[in-house]
């Protein structure tokens, strides 16, 4: 009805997709660890120490408790590849056991970090008002704690156990996760297509759930992600520090600790279960590092010649 | 002779993986004292060729082919701290984004005060009364005020003066203006347009204006490029070109402009993506009068005689040219 | 010039005002501990650890019960302890005997060095690295300030520790591995007591401000305004260590000052595996030993200095962002 | 497609809104309004106008003048501080949720980003498709090929169903947000600066099809630009806003050529126009922020015909010729 050339069908013109982005979600995760080397590094490492943690205990000749007095202190060897402690009992195992101990509280302590943190920062912000001021001087207030002196103060509180732990390590990063969460809220709040979303009729939930969530999501997995390595790394000092995990439970930080007294004598007993540490908190940084350089369009930047 | 000579200016982009020319062979000059309008819409490559002159591109951008004559010296061969003594002293520059363009932490007099610091040597002291002077110059209200006020306290406009002004504070014979009122409200673009041209004739300013917007090039200008897709298109005078186009890209531009009670004409389709440039002419795809050699052979440039003397003519990219008596 | 300190002066009185509410939540959460430690108050006081109150006799029960005011409201207790606090008295330590505040002063200086020296190593090393790694980007120095980040990041301190331990004080024999020399007793002693323990916390620190300072240095040297400066003429150096660094600190800044209040505070780790007989180092001993008065008075210590670190913070802050104190004041 | 609205009499204005008033405090926290006093944005301040069926208003004016904020207000998008929006004889304002969910329906808004006005994280049948499935209730099939036919309507087609926003250029980002609004089959569409963020050829094309779309559809438009140009060409009638209140309203034409208000004239003066250099006249001073304004025109500190009256006293908007309002005492 129109004889202007740039009518109705103009609009259609073949946009050169490249081929990546019709593949599926998989597939692009899969994309991500291969292309980024920091996160196939990071994976590599993460899936070895959970190999070692669930499945190499049951591999070993050893059990991590088991004494052998004719056998003390025994230097790196065949037979007893990380060597043995002050009782002869064999490191490797006991680094073994330990893993999977390491594995249950930062798992647990971060998510259930996420799990207070993020709802209540998603229903303060939407709520706003007082509720969301005295929920933040609340947080402030935490914050102003250093973690780790937090983390103590707790667990001597509640006496040491996994759960304990779990909540001892997770309190202090609450304020994180509900920070996240209320700053992506309150930005996606301000974008246009969430007021796009109230014009065509959109109601408060859908909003949340269908327009602000996935927004929210890749911030918090990065969170997560490192918060894991954190995680880690708090509970093994605690253990060493003597006032987490305490014998018969074996933790890094437990090992260490006792290594601490054989420095001179049997330096292995410090060696292994620290690198053990290090390289699974250093599996996790890698992965949250790259998810972030990833999600971040500062540092991705794109090739824009205007 | 020409106080600008861009010849055959090629700037290549690597993106890691894939590369893009950004811009492509493009060659335009520019007298002492005359505004030439660089036309074009996004992607097109005005903003590169302007980076390119002052050698400020990024990283990744690379001149691979061309020169550009600045006073008898070639910027592309020039080493950094050669460049260094070129701009801000012989070659200034304004940007687009006045709300970003100044260092937040500053005082605004400052951020001119160290340009003549700089470059004349200057003396704190007489850098703040030349700096005075200066945005007395740009019509800075209460300009001894205004000299240790931050950024944030200016709105749009008066920082777009304050860019100027340090573009301007050692006298350049070259001025680039990059979209430098794209941003900013309908009557601050008047008021920074009309300042603008102020600065040129009383300072007799060579003018580089880069913008997406016809008529300001007009109101501007003498003479105008057009690009389209890192490629020049049109070069003339502004008369010529806005009047009695020959290329029709400049022609759909021209129509895109809206007229009471007139179908809107304009260009169909959208810009090629740049790292899969179409064969042939670049306008092709889009053109209403394409024909099968115009997706074959890139069009050389054609000039048409000048219709008025002492006019330096009119070239255009373009197979079938539109009809000159026209309009 | 008069109305920017003007102005600078009015912030800071605000600011100020503003830490008010901040310390007395803390003060009340350091306060709620008490109650909420499992155990009878004035058995443990007494140096008891069982809940057994016939092991002490009923009148002196009874008195410390009043003496410790348990026989009031709990808000009334409350404001009984932070008047105290304010002038200083924490009450006895059940260990040592002798009044709270004497025995945290006494470990406060070893704190201080220690603080100081490491915080001191971080930021030599940190700063010049951090601009130097983010104009550098993609090159051996960027990646090897990324090495350093994540090694400092992923390895624990007390791991790192053991190690510098194991190399430096056993196998070389350079240094002394654990203790503490007060320097006007012997100042070069002092120092080598020091330089390990100082050296690990720095480097810690120090890979954790390289974080933030590289990417944020990273960030600005792509905003408009270096491109604006690049413009003027002014030599790349100059653009970097005038306008790029300038609005850099404020992330540096803010990182340091974090780490800051750490480092005064005392590290429990390095402190327990140096026996460097700090205040952290007297938190754990208070926490085996199940001094509450103690570990209240170090806790409260520790979070003040958070709280008055940020303040002088955000003072810094202001300096650098002529936004902030213009928003507020 | 277009269900009558209140059918009764097709001579009542479609839209009608009077005395829409909206403040924004902007004091800061408690704090600082103790120690300051309450400062606010009469960001729109008395404004009413109708609009007929089928008819476009284009409302101009510079950032600040309060434009946006008057659709925003119009659609509930912002809580009003008073007055009336009446659509079709039905009060916008007081209409409950349930009301408004319906309500929604007739309004639908058209924003002047494309590139944040869609979700970045929905693929473009999920854009739309939203819309049908809260409305009409659509799913699956039915709602695809509703999707599709709307996708065609603006010049797009089914091979863009599946593709995110980021897949798109600004121009086709733009029809989708058009598509997007027409799918509740609106009577009325607020337009926001749309195709001010579009590079000068793909605008022309968005402005083509709007005209296109309005024609056929018979859509009423409140169509918001700060380009004088954009208004001239799509509206029937125009309004001038300066500071929170009109200054000037009336046909385009009487508007554009024989303006009544010195803004409006200081508009036409400070817009460069192709073949005519040198005529500029620019006009002195920054856009006003209504921030705690006194009594008087909002405009008269720029304003060269500048007498004491004007800051004296309110100025009304009066009828100085048929259908062409004014607020001016000078004028």
């Amino acid at each position: 009805m129109n004889a202007n050339p740039m009518d109705v069908a103009s609009g259609a013109e073949p946009t050169a997709a490249p081929a990546w982005r019709q593949e599926t979600l998989t597939q692009r995760v899969a994309g991500f660890f291969l292309r980024d080397r920091r996160a196939m590094v990071g994976m590599i490492l993460l899936v070895v120490m959970l190999f070692a943690a669930f499945v190499g205990p049951r591999l070993v000749p050893y059990e991590p408790d088991q004494p052998n007095v004719r056998n003390r202190f025994a230097a790196p060897s065949w037979s007893h590849w990380m060597g043995t402690d002050r009782s002869g009992r064999d490191l490797l195992s006991r680094v073994l056991a330990g893993a999977s101990v390491s594995f249950r509280v930062a798992i647990g302590a971060a998510l259930l970090a996420l799990l207070i943190g993020a709802p209540l920062g998603a229903v303060t912000s939407y709520i706003g008002g007082l509720v969301d001021d005295v929920t933040q001087r609340c947080m402030d207030a935490i914050i102003a704690f250093p973690a780790r002196l937090l983390a103590i103060v707790l667990v001597v509180l509640m006496g040491p156990s996994v759960v304990s732990l779990w909540f001892a390590i997770a309190f202090s990063s609450i304020p994180r996760y509900a920070r996240i969460v209320r700053g992506s809220v309150l930005d996606q709040k301000e974008r246009e297509y969430v007021e796009a979303a109230h014009a065509i009729g959109e109601g408060r939930l859908a909003i949340l759930f269908l327009y602000i969530l996935p927004n929210v999501l890749p911030p918090l997995a990065v969170q997560v992600t490192l918060d894991f390595a954190s995680a880690v790394t708090v509970e093994a000092s605690l253990s060493f520090l003597g006032l987490g995990l305490v014998p018969p439970t074996i933790s890094w930080g437990g090992l260490l600790n006792d290594a601490q007294q054989w420095l001179e004598e049997a330096p292995w007993l410090a060696i292994f279960p620290g690198a053990a540490l290090a390289l699974t908190v250093l599996s996790f940084v890698l992965i949250g590092d790259a998810i972030r350089d990833h999600l971040d369009p500062r540092t991705r930047r794109r090739g824009g010649t205007r | 002779m020409a106080l600008l000579d861009v010849r055959n200016l090629t700037v290549d982009f690597d993106l890691g993986a894939e590369s893009l020319r950004a811009v492509d062979d493009v060659s335009f000059t520019l007298e002492p004292g005359e505004a030439l309008g660089i036309v074009g819409e996004s992607g097109s490559g005005k903003t590169v060729t302007a980076l390119s002159i002052m050698r400020l591109l990024d990283p990744r951008a690379r001149i691979t082919h061309g020169r550009i004559w600045f006073d008898g010296q070639d910027l592309v061969t020039q080493d950094e701290s050669a460049m260094e003594s070129i701009r801000g002293r012989r070659i200034g520059m304004v940007f687009q984004e006045p709300m970003t363009s100044l260092n937040p932490g500053y005082t605004v007099g400052e951020q001119v005060a160290e340009v003549y610091r700089h470059h004349l040597r200057l003396s704190h002291a007489e850098a703040r009364r030349r700096t005075i002077e200066m945005f007395e110059r740009v019509k800075l209200p209460g300009a001894r005020e205004m000299f240790n006020k931050y950024p944030h306290e200016f709105s749009g406009g008066m920082r777009q003066r304050v860019t100027i002004a340090a573009a301007l504070a050692c006298g350049p014979s070259l001025l680039i203006a990059d979209e430098p009122t794209t941003a900013v409200d309908v009557t601050i673009q008047a008021q920074i347009l009309s300042l603008l041209g102020q600065l040129q004739r009383d300072m007799d300013l060579a003018l580089l204006f880069i913008s997406h917007d016809l008529a300001v090039v007009s109101e501007l200008c003498t003479r105008a490029a057009v690009l389209y897709g890192a490629r020049l298109m049109e070069v003339g005078s502004t008369d010529a070109i806005f009047t009695a186009p020959r290329h029709p890209y400049t022609d759909g531009l021209i129509n895109s402009i809206p007229q009471r009670g007139q179908p809107l004409q304009g260009v169909p389709g959208t810009i090629f993506d740049l790292r899969t440039p179409p064969p042939g002419c670049r306008f092709h795809p889009r053109c209403a009068h394409a024909r099968p050699l115009c997706h074959r052979d890139v069009p050389e440039f054609t000039r048409s005689p000048a219709n008025t003397p002492g006019e330096r003519g009119h070239v255009y990219a373009c197979h079938y040219p539109l009809d000159s008596s026209r309009g | 010039m008069a109305a920017p300190t003007k102005r600078m002066i009015r912030y800071t009185l605000l600011r100020a005002l503003q830490m008010i509410p901040t310390v007395l939540l803390v003060t009340v959460a350091v306060f709620v501990l008490i109650i909420i430690i499992p155990g009878d108050p004035v058995l443990s006081m007494l140096g008891y650890y069982a809940d057994d109150v016939t092991a002490v006799p009923h009148e002196i029960y009874d008195r410390m019960f009043r003496e410790l005011r348990l026989d009031r409201p709990i808000p009334v207790q409350y404001l009984y302890w932070l008047g105290d606090a304010l002038q200083g008295d924490f009450g006895k330590s059940v260990v040592f005997r002798v009044p709270v505040i004497d025995v945290v002063l006494s470990r406060v200086p070893a704190t201080l060095y220690l603080g100081t020296a490491s915080l001191l190593i971080a930021i030599a090393v940190s700063v010049p690295f951090g601009v130097w790694a983010a104009v550098k980007n993609d090159t051996w120095v960027d990646h090897l300030a990324s090495g350093f980040v994540l090694f400092g990041i992923a390895v624990p301190g007390f791991w790192f520790g053991m190690i510098v331990i194991l190399v430096f004080a056993i196998y070389l024999g350079w240094l002394p591995s654990i203790g503490y020399v007060p320097p006007q007793e012997d100042f070069l002693r002092f120092l080598k007591h020091l330089i390990l323990p100082a050296t690990v916390l720095g480097l810690d620190v120090a890979a954790n401000i390289l974080r933030f300072q590289r990417t944020d240095f990273l960030d600005q040297l792509h905003q408009d305004y270096v491109r604006t400066a690049r413009a003027k003429g002014l030599p790349g150096q100059l653009v970097i260590w005038k306008h790029v660094l300038k609005n850099s600190l404020i992330a540096t800044v803010t990182v340091v000052g974090l780490n800051t209040a750490r480092l005064l505070g005392g590290s429990t780790i390095i402190e327990t595996l140096f026996s460097y007989p700090g205040l952290s180092r007297l938190l754990i001993e208070a926490i085996y030993a199940r001094d509450f008065p103690v570990i209240q008075a170090v806790v409260l210590w520790m979070v003040v200095l958070v709280v008055i670190v940020n303040f002088f913070v955000d003072l810094i802050y202001a300096y650098l962002n002529p936004r902030i104190r213009y928003a507020t004041a | 497609m277009m269900e009558a609205l209140g059918a009764t009499d097709s001579n009542l204005p479609l839209l009608r809104v009077r005395d829409l008033v909206k403040y924004f405090d902007v004091s800061g926290g408690a704090f600082r309004r103790l120690l300051y006093g309450r400062r606010t944005v009469q960001a729109v301040d008395g404004v009413s106008f109708e609009v007929a069926r089928g008819e476009t208003l284009g409302l101009v004016g510079e950032s600040g003048s309060g434009k946006s904020t008057t659709a925003k207000l119009i659609a509930r998008l912002l809580p009003v501080m008073s007055g009336d929006v009446l659509l079709a004889g039905r009060d916008i304002l007081k209409a409950s949720t349930n009301e408004m969910k319906a309500l929604r329906k007739d309004i639908q808004f058209v924003f002047q980003d494309p590139f944040s006005s869609l979700n970045p994280r929905m693929r473009t049948e999920m854009i739309i498709g939203r819309a049908l499935s809260i409305h009409f209730g659509f799913r699956g099939e039915a709602r695809r090929e509703r999707v599709v036919q709307l996708l065609e309507r603006v010049g797009l087609s089914a091979q863009h169903l599946e593709r995110y926003p980021h897949e798109f250029s600004g121009g086709q980002r733009q029809r989708i947000a058009v598509a997007r609004a027409l799918a509740t089959e609106p009577s009325l569409i607020l337009a926001d600066e749309p195709v001010s963020s579009l590079d000068v050829s793909i605008q022309a094309q968005v402005l083509a099809l709007l005209q296109d779309l309005r024609t056929r559809l018979g859509l009423t438009m409140v169509f918001i630009t700060h380009d004088l140009n954009v208004a001239e060409y799509v509206s029937d009638r125009i309004a001038v806003m300066y500071g929170g209140k009109i200054m000037e309203e009336g046909a385009t034409d009487d508007v554009m050529q024989r303006p009544l208000h010195p803004y409006t004239k200081a508009l036409l003066d400070t817009r460069p126009r192709i073949g005519h250099p040198g005529q500029l006249r620019p006009l002195e001073g920054e856009p006003a922020v209504p921030l705690n304004p006194g009594p008087g025109c909002r405009f008269a500190s720029r304003c060269p015909l500048r007498i004491a009256e004007c800051t004296e006293q309110a100025v009304p908007l009066v009828e100085k010729r048929m259908g062409h309002n004014v607020a001016c005492v000078r004028s």
